[in-house]
């Protein structure tokens, strides 16, 4: 696996992007941490190993400032791709800004031990989108799961049990906005919550203005969530944030067929309609 | 329509659901049909109807049941799907007549006896040997039919010539046959 | 691929030659077909006309037959025969519930995944007109052919669909190939009447009568067929035709495989001409067109 | 006994958000043909129902909302072509996050009403607030709603 | 500081009668921000609208809440007296205490509170009310016609005839379009071209027009008021500022034998040619596939006979660039072909041949065949062998009515043309027989199904009602296989001659045309109108709009109709230098727009761009939204998509709302 730091280093030499994105060793046991590689000394420290759990297009979005004249290349998962898609979908950089190190994924572990659990559903072992190539696919002795059991069986419950559930989560959130930040697609300078005139979700953390806030990021995240994980990894408060966003992704796929992160030319399914949708709820 | 139709077309008549029961049966709306009678044009039998095809849509679309169960069209079909391929509406005609025919002949209404006469002898025949037995057929179906010299001309030089021969052909498991037609025909579900 | 042969029971009897014929050019252009161990009848019209499912049942079972002997793809020569298969194919496809309600009757859950192909579109997509040409020895020079494709052949399109349902053109290119010339006329896919053949013998007789004037019209020789029953129609009946509108119609009707063998250096016996009713061989002689040394190129 | 009472007083307060070029019509053709309906409805009158974003709702549940109702042009008679095709779209989405949310998305309404539909508009009306009123007081939202005053109160 | 006025309108006792009027002003005048409350008898009324005026300038108001009848109703009268009273009218805003509450309401509790609920949302809305100005965009006081058939006359002309510049672009080499081929024109039978030629001659003579043959729009830039537009006139290879029509370069080219378009391949012209004899302009064409010269190098006789050196070999494509104000779409249609290869997507038929058999021709080539300039010179006869012919079978709906060749419409105006046919084959050829297989005849329109009478009571046409199975050849005849399901029969006719009346479709491109355009088409590529009820003539990119064939089948007289229709409405738009909008549009907050467009994306109007944003040395900082406020139409889709909410919607902002929900509920 050393070749991701070869390639570093010679796209750094050749002088051919401003930095590169990836992964180096972790402080801690059984985690991994982000470096980015400007010289190529330093493109030694870039492994990818099974605990390369994040998802590294969050480096891509303006606030890192990193696309800016030269392009950045970065360390890509088939399923992280599915975000840069999305990032190029919405214009937000264009594709000859980065430079995509996608590498075989055979499944990674949030802690050394357990397969994460978005990678039991994933079928992109091999990136849709790269500009060079590495790692060898191993065949994968894991069961395909439904992405969406979880989300199936949470509908299962009551009305009032779905509702008692989001309150007892919802009510620990502390509105630190950890889950946006980490968010590759949560890109825009000023969020929302942000917005004072008028101010559509209260500052303070009420079980309330919570629920505002967390509907207004499952809405917003609606047909764009790639489903990395990253917010509720993110959250300290573990509150099981990747329920909402599939819930979404089922919504979206259910009704109109579409799935995130695929096609880089596709139109958003919310700033887009057909004549046929159904509309069995109007009356 | 050539046949004077014998119900009263009434409010009843009109609101029975025939056509539901085609729709289901058949996967055909009967109210696509917009009676333009390109069916009828191209019909390879329509010199041997009473009802036209088209008609029969008709008697769809009013809910005729008895009527259309009733018609000898269905039996006169060729099954040359001449008027389906034509169909402005896509409607696929010749299904909607083998449907009706299964109804008639399940409810025994007065139908072509020849032609259901001669389905039931070649089924018979291919349930028995599991491959048409030609010579058998013709034979039972002219005794059946009370025409035994029809075509009777041609026999000796087809046997003469080797095309038809004098013992059935059988296949080696006979069971197959047997249960196809047990499970297919003596199912409570019926026609579909 | 590995070619199943289905000849269907009307190749086993009253269209012998039609089977007799097709093995010839089989064994000439070196196509290696192997017929279906045990296939039982299609079910022809009486079946799917009586039952749905009966319909169904019969063809797919056949396709179960095949898959079991590690065919996978099924041809077929005869027009009904191949429709049949097609369609019970189709629904079956189309519908897992009709998929489920058929294995239970043929109490077999076997998953015949075959394409079916009728001989003409083997011939046509498969083999290739081209390879035809370069094998004729014989070329039916100023034989005037008109191709009957009748209805099982082209209908409905949406499920068998090698050819234009409305102006079908792959057997006159065979017959072209072959060196005849393939008339354009008004009949190719007019009904003969099919299966009320025995029944209704005087729709038969009528509907053939304007075939057959068709063709007249436009100077036939001959007419090609590729199904036993238009076959059997136009040919045994031919005379009570006559009989019947005072017409005097004299017009061979031969198989396509019998027209091809010919081209290919059969000769009469070997493509069995004299099994028909309205004789073939005084035309071909009249136009020299049955090869001198048939048995010669039969033992080469 | 009690609570049938309680029921039988409770006023629903119902919110809705309407294009002014279809239902807003409507509504005025409802008064002008003087038909009668219940007085719980509070309009809000928007361009198109493109303009009727779902925060717009969440708002209006903040403020005591027990239903809400939004309505516009049918397909294809959108003024502006196609801004209720968006809307459908926006709210087969946000009715199923309300759902598994928990929320009762019975107390949320679509409806198409055109310029002409007067009558659908009052009777409309008056189904949904005896739906809501059947419902009750939306009293899930309101009590954490409640909780903002307690912890202001607090600070 | 807001300083709010409330005024309650009794409507005499239409308000008054359910709401207590004098209990809602007084508790109106409690309301926050409320510095004056008065109510009246009818506050609509001159005296009404005065006290609103003086209670302005008395009490210094800063915005208006008339609690009355519905803003559909009077918004424009009090915002009227507002502006009267110096007061940008958009601080004006009305609750509707009658439609909305006095009148469906009869409990007067329940009104007078809910009339103090409206009117406390609108005065809570009033204050969050910026002073708006109406949007003025600049006119280019000319207008564009794409399109020189009989619509795209229309308009021409009668813009020009109101005093307005026009620019017209045909892209054949003459303008007249499809009516120039027509013989005679039901219901009236009068000759064709002496109606149509004189209004031909009007446009090339007309001062105001400006007539570009033979030329494609190239490009479209720019909104209403204000296009550019870029023309591609394409080679003729003749110098139509010199050639003077005299013909002699037609009279002496070799090349005879090309298929004229103009008389549906029935006839045949020159490499180069004029369409037809009475063709405006009169300059001829070099057809460069077929002119000898083009092939072989060879030939030029055409430039030796040419006295004034009119013929220019070496001519190429120009690109000429206009401006315009308003542009009229009137590219008309095209016949749907029975034939098997097809660049669209529908079907031909099979059953009828595909277009093979010389005999069986489409409607428009029987009008040549009937036209006294046609290639028979107006005698029937038929293409194979030039016989009369004496049995004609007209089949109707021929592509139109069947949806398994993919169109679903009715072309309209085959049943009267097809009477029409059947009485002028009648005319010429008396012992002829017409039958008309037919499915329903529509013949709705002024003296139109007297017209279908006729030819069925005195030319003797014989209706047959079915469709048509099958049409082949026996010998000389076409064999027609039909039904007549009114007696329930198979029906056989030995017919000389088969006439198809196909269905109508858009010209081919039309996509693309439309794409360049901005403007809407629907599944069939017919152009969309605006709205299919109330604006049928507009398209949804405001200054475009529509006349004739080109948005849905049409006859003569609607596309002229829809062509008059759609000058008024440009001479409407030029009659002044400024366009002035209501400022109902989006406008983008650009610092913290991100530029997702997804807002460009979902604009119906596509009135969204994008902007670049660059600092002081030129660098590109971001990419935002931009609205183009004079194609906004303010319908708000963009804002509720926005996720960060950076486009707002002047006059319905996400405050004013906001303020509204919040003071819904007390």
């Amino acid at each position: 696996m050393n070749s991701i730091s070869e390639i570093a280093k010679k796209l750094l030499d050749e002088n051919r992007v401003s930095a590169v994105v990836g992964y180096s060793i972790g402080s801690l046991p059984n985690k991994t941490k982000t470096v980015i590689v400007k010289s190529s000394q330093q493109a030694e420290k870039l492994i990818f190993n099974n605990l390369c759990v994040n998802n590294l297009a969050i480096y891509l979005t303006k606030s890192f400032r990193l696309t800016t004249q030269k392009p950045v290349a970065v360390v890509m998962k088939g399923c992280d791709v599915k975000s840069v898609t999305g990032l190029i979908q919405e214009k937000q950089i264009e594709r000859e800004q980065v430079f995509i190190i996608g590498v075989k994924c055979n499944g990674v572990s949030e802690d050394g031990k357990n397969l994460s659990p978005k990678c039991y559903s994933c079928k992109l072992q091999t990136p849709k989108m790269y500009d060079i190539l590495v790692g060898e696919e191993e065949e994968k002795n894991i069961e395909f799961k439904n992405p969406f059991s979880d989300v199936e069986e949470f509908e299962k419950k009551s009305l009032d049990e779905r509702w008692n559930f989001w309150m007892n989560e919802l009510e620990k959130c502390v509105k630190c906005y950890a889950c946006r930040q980490v968010c590759p697609l949560c890109y825009c300078e000023k969020c929302i919550v942000d917005k004072t005139v008028p101010r559509w979700i209260e500052p303070h953390t009420s079980k309330s203005s919570n629920l505002s806030w967390h509907i207004t990021r499952a809405f917003h995240l609606a047909g764009r969530c790639t489903g990395c994980g990253e917010c509720e990894r993110a959250c300290h408060h573990n509150i099981p944030l990747s329920l909402l966003n599939k819930k979404m992704a089922k919504v979206v796929y259910d009704n109109f067929n579409y799935q995130a992160g695929l096609d880089d030319k596709a139109k958003s399914p919310l700033a887009d309609f057909k004549f046929q949708d159904k509309e069995d709820f109007i009356r | 329509m050539k046949r004077k139709l014998e119900t009263q077309i009434t409010l009843n008549t009109l609101i029975d659901s025939f056509s539901n029961e085609i729709k289901t049966l058949s996967k055909v709306n009967a109210y696509e049909c917009y009676q333009c009678g390109k069916c009828t044009a191209g019909c390879s039998v329509g010199d041997f109807l009473e009802e036209t095809p088209n008609q029969m849509m008709r008697l769809i679309q009013l809910n005729l049941r008895d009527e259309a169960l009733n018609s000898k069209t269905p039996f006169l079909c060729a099954t040359c799907n001449t008027c389906t391929a034509r169909c402005p509406m896509d409607i696929d005609i010749a299904k909607v007549m083998e449907t009706i025919r299964i109804l008639s002949e399940k409810e025994k209404k007065k139908n072509v006896k020849e032609v259901s006469k001669f389905s039931k002898i070649f089924l018979d025949s291919i349930k028995n040997h599991g491959r048409l037995f030609e010579l058998g057929l013709t034979a039972r179906f002219n005794i059946e039919n009370k025409t035994p010299f029809k075509d009777s001309e041609l026999a000796p030089s087809l046997i003469f010539k080797g095309k038809l021969s004098l013992l059935p052909q059988k296949i080696k498991n006979r069971k197959r046959i047997k249960k196809i037609f047990d499970n297919s025909i003596n199912e409570k579900k019926g026609v579909e | 691929m590995n070619y199943g042969y289905f000849p269907g029971c009307s190749l086993h009897s009253t269209a012998r030659e039609f089977n007799i014929s097709t093995k010839a050019v089989c064994s000439s252009l070196k196509i290696n077909f192997t017929e279906v161990e045990d296939w039982i009848c299609c079910g022809a019209t009486p079946a799917h006309t009586t039952n749905h499912d009966l319909g169904l049942a019969l063809p797919y079972s056949n396709l179960q037959l095949a898959a079991q002997q590690g065919f996978d793809t099924l041809v077929a020569p005869c027009a009904a025969c191949y429709n049949r298969l097609k369609v019970s194919d189709f629904e079956i496809r189309k519908s897992d519930e009709k998929k489920n309600r058929i294995h239970e009757i043929t109490e077999d859950k076997t998953e015949a995944d075959i394409s079916i192909l009728h001989l003409i579109e083997f011939f046509k997509n498969d083999f290739g007109i081209e390879e035809i040409k370069s094998a004729v020895k014989n070329p039916l020079v100023g034989l005037r052919v008109a191709s009957y494709y009748g209805c099982l052949l082209v209908r409905p399109n949406e499920i068998v669909n090698f050819d234009d349902e409305e102006n079908p053109t792959s057997m006159d290119e065979i017959v072209s190939a072959i060196g005849a010339d393939a008339l354009d006329w008004s009949h190719k896919t007019e009904c003969c009447g099919a299966a009320h053949a025995i029944p209704k013998t005087e729709i038969v007789l009528q509907l053939c009568k304007k075939l057959l004037q068709a063709a007249e019209n436009s100077s036939a020789d001959c007419i090609a067929v590729a199904c036993p029953l238009c076959h059997a129609n136009l040919d045994m009946r031919q005379n009570q035709i006559n009989k019947t509108f005072g017409t005097k119609f004299n017009t061979p009707i031969l198989y396509i495989t019998q027209l091809m063998g010919l081209a290919l250096g059969y000769g009469a016996n070997d493509l069995s001409l004299q099994s028909h009713f309205v004789d073939p061989i005084k035309l071909l002689t009249r136009k020299n067109l049955i090869p001198q040394l048939e048995k010669m190129n039969r033992e080469n | 006994m009690e609570e049938k009472i309680l029921t039988s007083q409770f006023e629903p307060k119902i919110a809705s958000f309407v294009c002014t070029w279809c239902t807003y019509t409507g509504a005025d053709l409802a008064g002008t043909s003087r038909l009668k309906y219940e007085p719980n409805v509070r309009i809000i009158r928007l361009p198109c129902t493109g303009r009727i974003d779902y925060n717009l709702i969440i708002k209006a549940f903040e403020n005591g909302a027990d239903g809400i109702l939004v309505s516009g042009c049918h397909p294809n008679d959108c003024h502006y072509s196609s801004g209720n095709f968006y809307a459908r779209r926006r709210f087969i989405v946000f009715r199923e996050l309300l759902q598994f949310i928990g929320i009762d998305v019975r107390r949320v309404q679509f409806a198409w009403v055109s310029a002409a539909e007067g009558a659908k508009w009052a009777k409309l009306v008056n189904k949904f607030t005896s739906e809501i009123k059947d419902l009750g007081q939306f009293t899930n939202y309101q009590k954490i709603k409640r909780d903002i005053f307690l912890e202001e109160a607090v600070i | 500081m807001s300083r709010i006025g409330v005024f309650v309108c009794y409507c005499g006792e239409n308000i008054g009668r359910t709401v207590n009027c004098s209990e809602v002003t007084q508790r109106a005048a409690k309301l926050r921000d409320v510095v004056y409350s008065v109510d009246y008898k009818y506050m609509c009324s001159d005296p009404g609208q005065q006290i609103i005026k003086d209670a302005i300038k008395k009490y210094n108001l800063n915005g208006i809440v008339v609690a009355s009848c519905s803003p559909l109703m009077h918004e424009k009268t009090f915002r009227h007296a507002v502006v009267e009273a110096g007061l940008n009218p958009f601080l004006c805003e009305l609750a509707n205490i009658r439609e909305h509450c006095s009148w469906v309401h009869d409990d007067k509790r329940n009104a007078t509170d809910k009339a103090l609920d409206l009117i406390r949302m609108m005065v809570e809305k009033v204050k969050k009310n910026l002073p708006l100005d109406t949007i003025k965009i600049p006119v280019t006081r000319r207008a564009l016609v794409i399109g020189g058939g009989v619509a795209g006359i229309q308009a021409a002309l009668d813009i020009a005839d109101g005093g307005k510049e026009v620019v017209m672009v045909e892209k054949s080499p003459s303008i007249g379009g499809h009516m120039a081929q027509l013989s005679e024109t039901f219901p009236t039978l009068d000759c064709s071209q002496c109606i149509l030629t004189p209004k031909m001659v009007d446009v090339n003579s007309h001062k105001n027009i400006k007539l570009y043959t033979y030329s494609e729009i190239e490009n479209v830039k720019g909104y209403i008021g204000n296009f550019e537009i870029t023309i591609r006139k394409k080679t003729r290879y003749v110098d139509d500022s010199i050639c003077n029509g005299c013909g002699i370069c037609i009279e002496k080219c070799p090349q005879k034998k090309i298929n004229s378009e103009f008389n549906t391949n029935l006839g045949t012209r020159k490499a180069i040619y004029v369409p037809f004899p009475q063709a405006v302009p009169n300059i001829p064409v070099i057809d460069k596939e077929n002119c000898t010269y083009f092939k072989n190098g060879k030939c030029k006789v055409c430039e030796k006979f040419c006295d004034r050196n009119a013929i220019k070999f070496e001519q190429t494509d120009e690109f000429i660039k206009e401006n315009v104000g308003a542009i009229v779409v009137a590219t008309g249609f095209d016949l749907y072909s029975i034939e098997k290869e097809r660049s669209d997507n529908y079907q031909g038929y099979g059953e009828y041949g595909y277009g093979k058999d010389p005999d069986i021709i489409n409607s428009l080539q029987f009008e040549r065949l009937l036209s006294a300039s046609g290639p028979t010179l107006g005698e029937v006869t038929r293409p194979s062998d030039g016989k009369i012919p004496e049995t004609v079978v007209f089949i109707q709906c021929v592509g139109s009515r069947d949806k398994s060749k993919g169109i679903e419409f009715c072309s309209k105006i085959c049943c009267m043309y097809t009477a029409k046919h059947t009485m002028l084959y009648k005319h010429k050829v008396h012992n002829g027989k017409a039958f008309v297989f037919y499915m329903d005849i529509r013949a709705a329109g002024k003296n139109y199904d007297e017209f279908v009478r006729r030819a069925i009571e005195e030319d003797e046409a014989i209706y047959l009602r079915g469709r048509v199975s099958r049409i082949y050849r026996e010998k000389d005849k076409l064999i027609v296989k039909g039904a007549d399901t009114l007696i329930g029969k198979q029906v056989e006719i030995a017919a000389d001659l088969v006439v198809l009346a196909t269905a109508m479709l858009p010209q081919k491109d039309t996509v693309p045309f439309a794409q360049k355009l901005g403007i809407g088409y629907d599944k069939y590529h017919f152009l969309s109108e605006a709205h299919p009820k109330l604006k049928p003539i507009e398209t949804n990119t405001a200054g475009i709009f529509l006349a004739g064939a080109c948005q849905a089948p049409k006859d003569i007289p609607e596309a002229v109709a829809q062509a008059s229709a759609a000058a008024s409405k440009v001479l409407g738009l030029c009659s002044n230098d400024q366009l002035e909008r209501e400022p109902y549009v989006a406008y983008v907050n650009e610092s913290s727009c991100i530029g997702c467009e997804f807002c460009l994306q979902s604009c119906t109007y596509s009135a969204i761009e994008n902007k670049s944003i660059v600092n002081s040395k030129g660098e590109l900082v971001k990419k935002v939204a931009y609205v183009n406020k004079g194609v906004c139409q303010g319908c708000g889709t963009c804002v509720s998509i926005c996720r960060s909410k950076s486009i707002d919607l002047a006059g319905y902002t996400d405050e004013q709302i906001y303020s509204e929900i919040n003071s819904m509920f007390v």
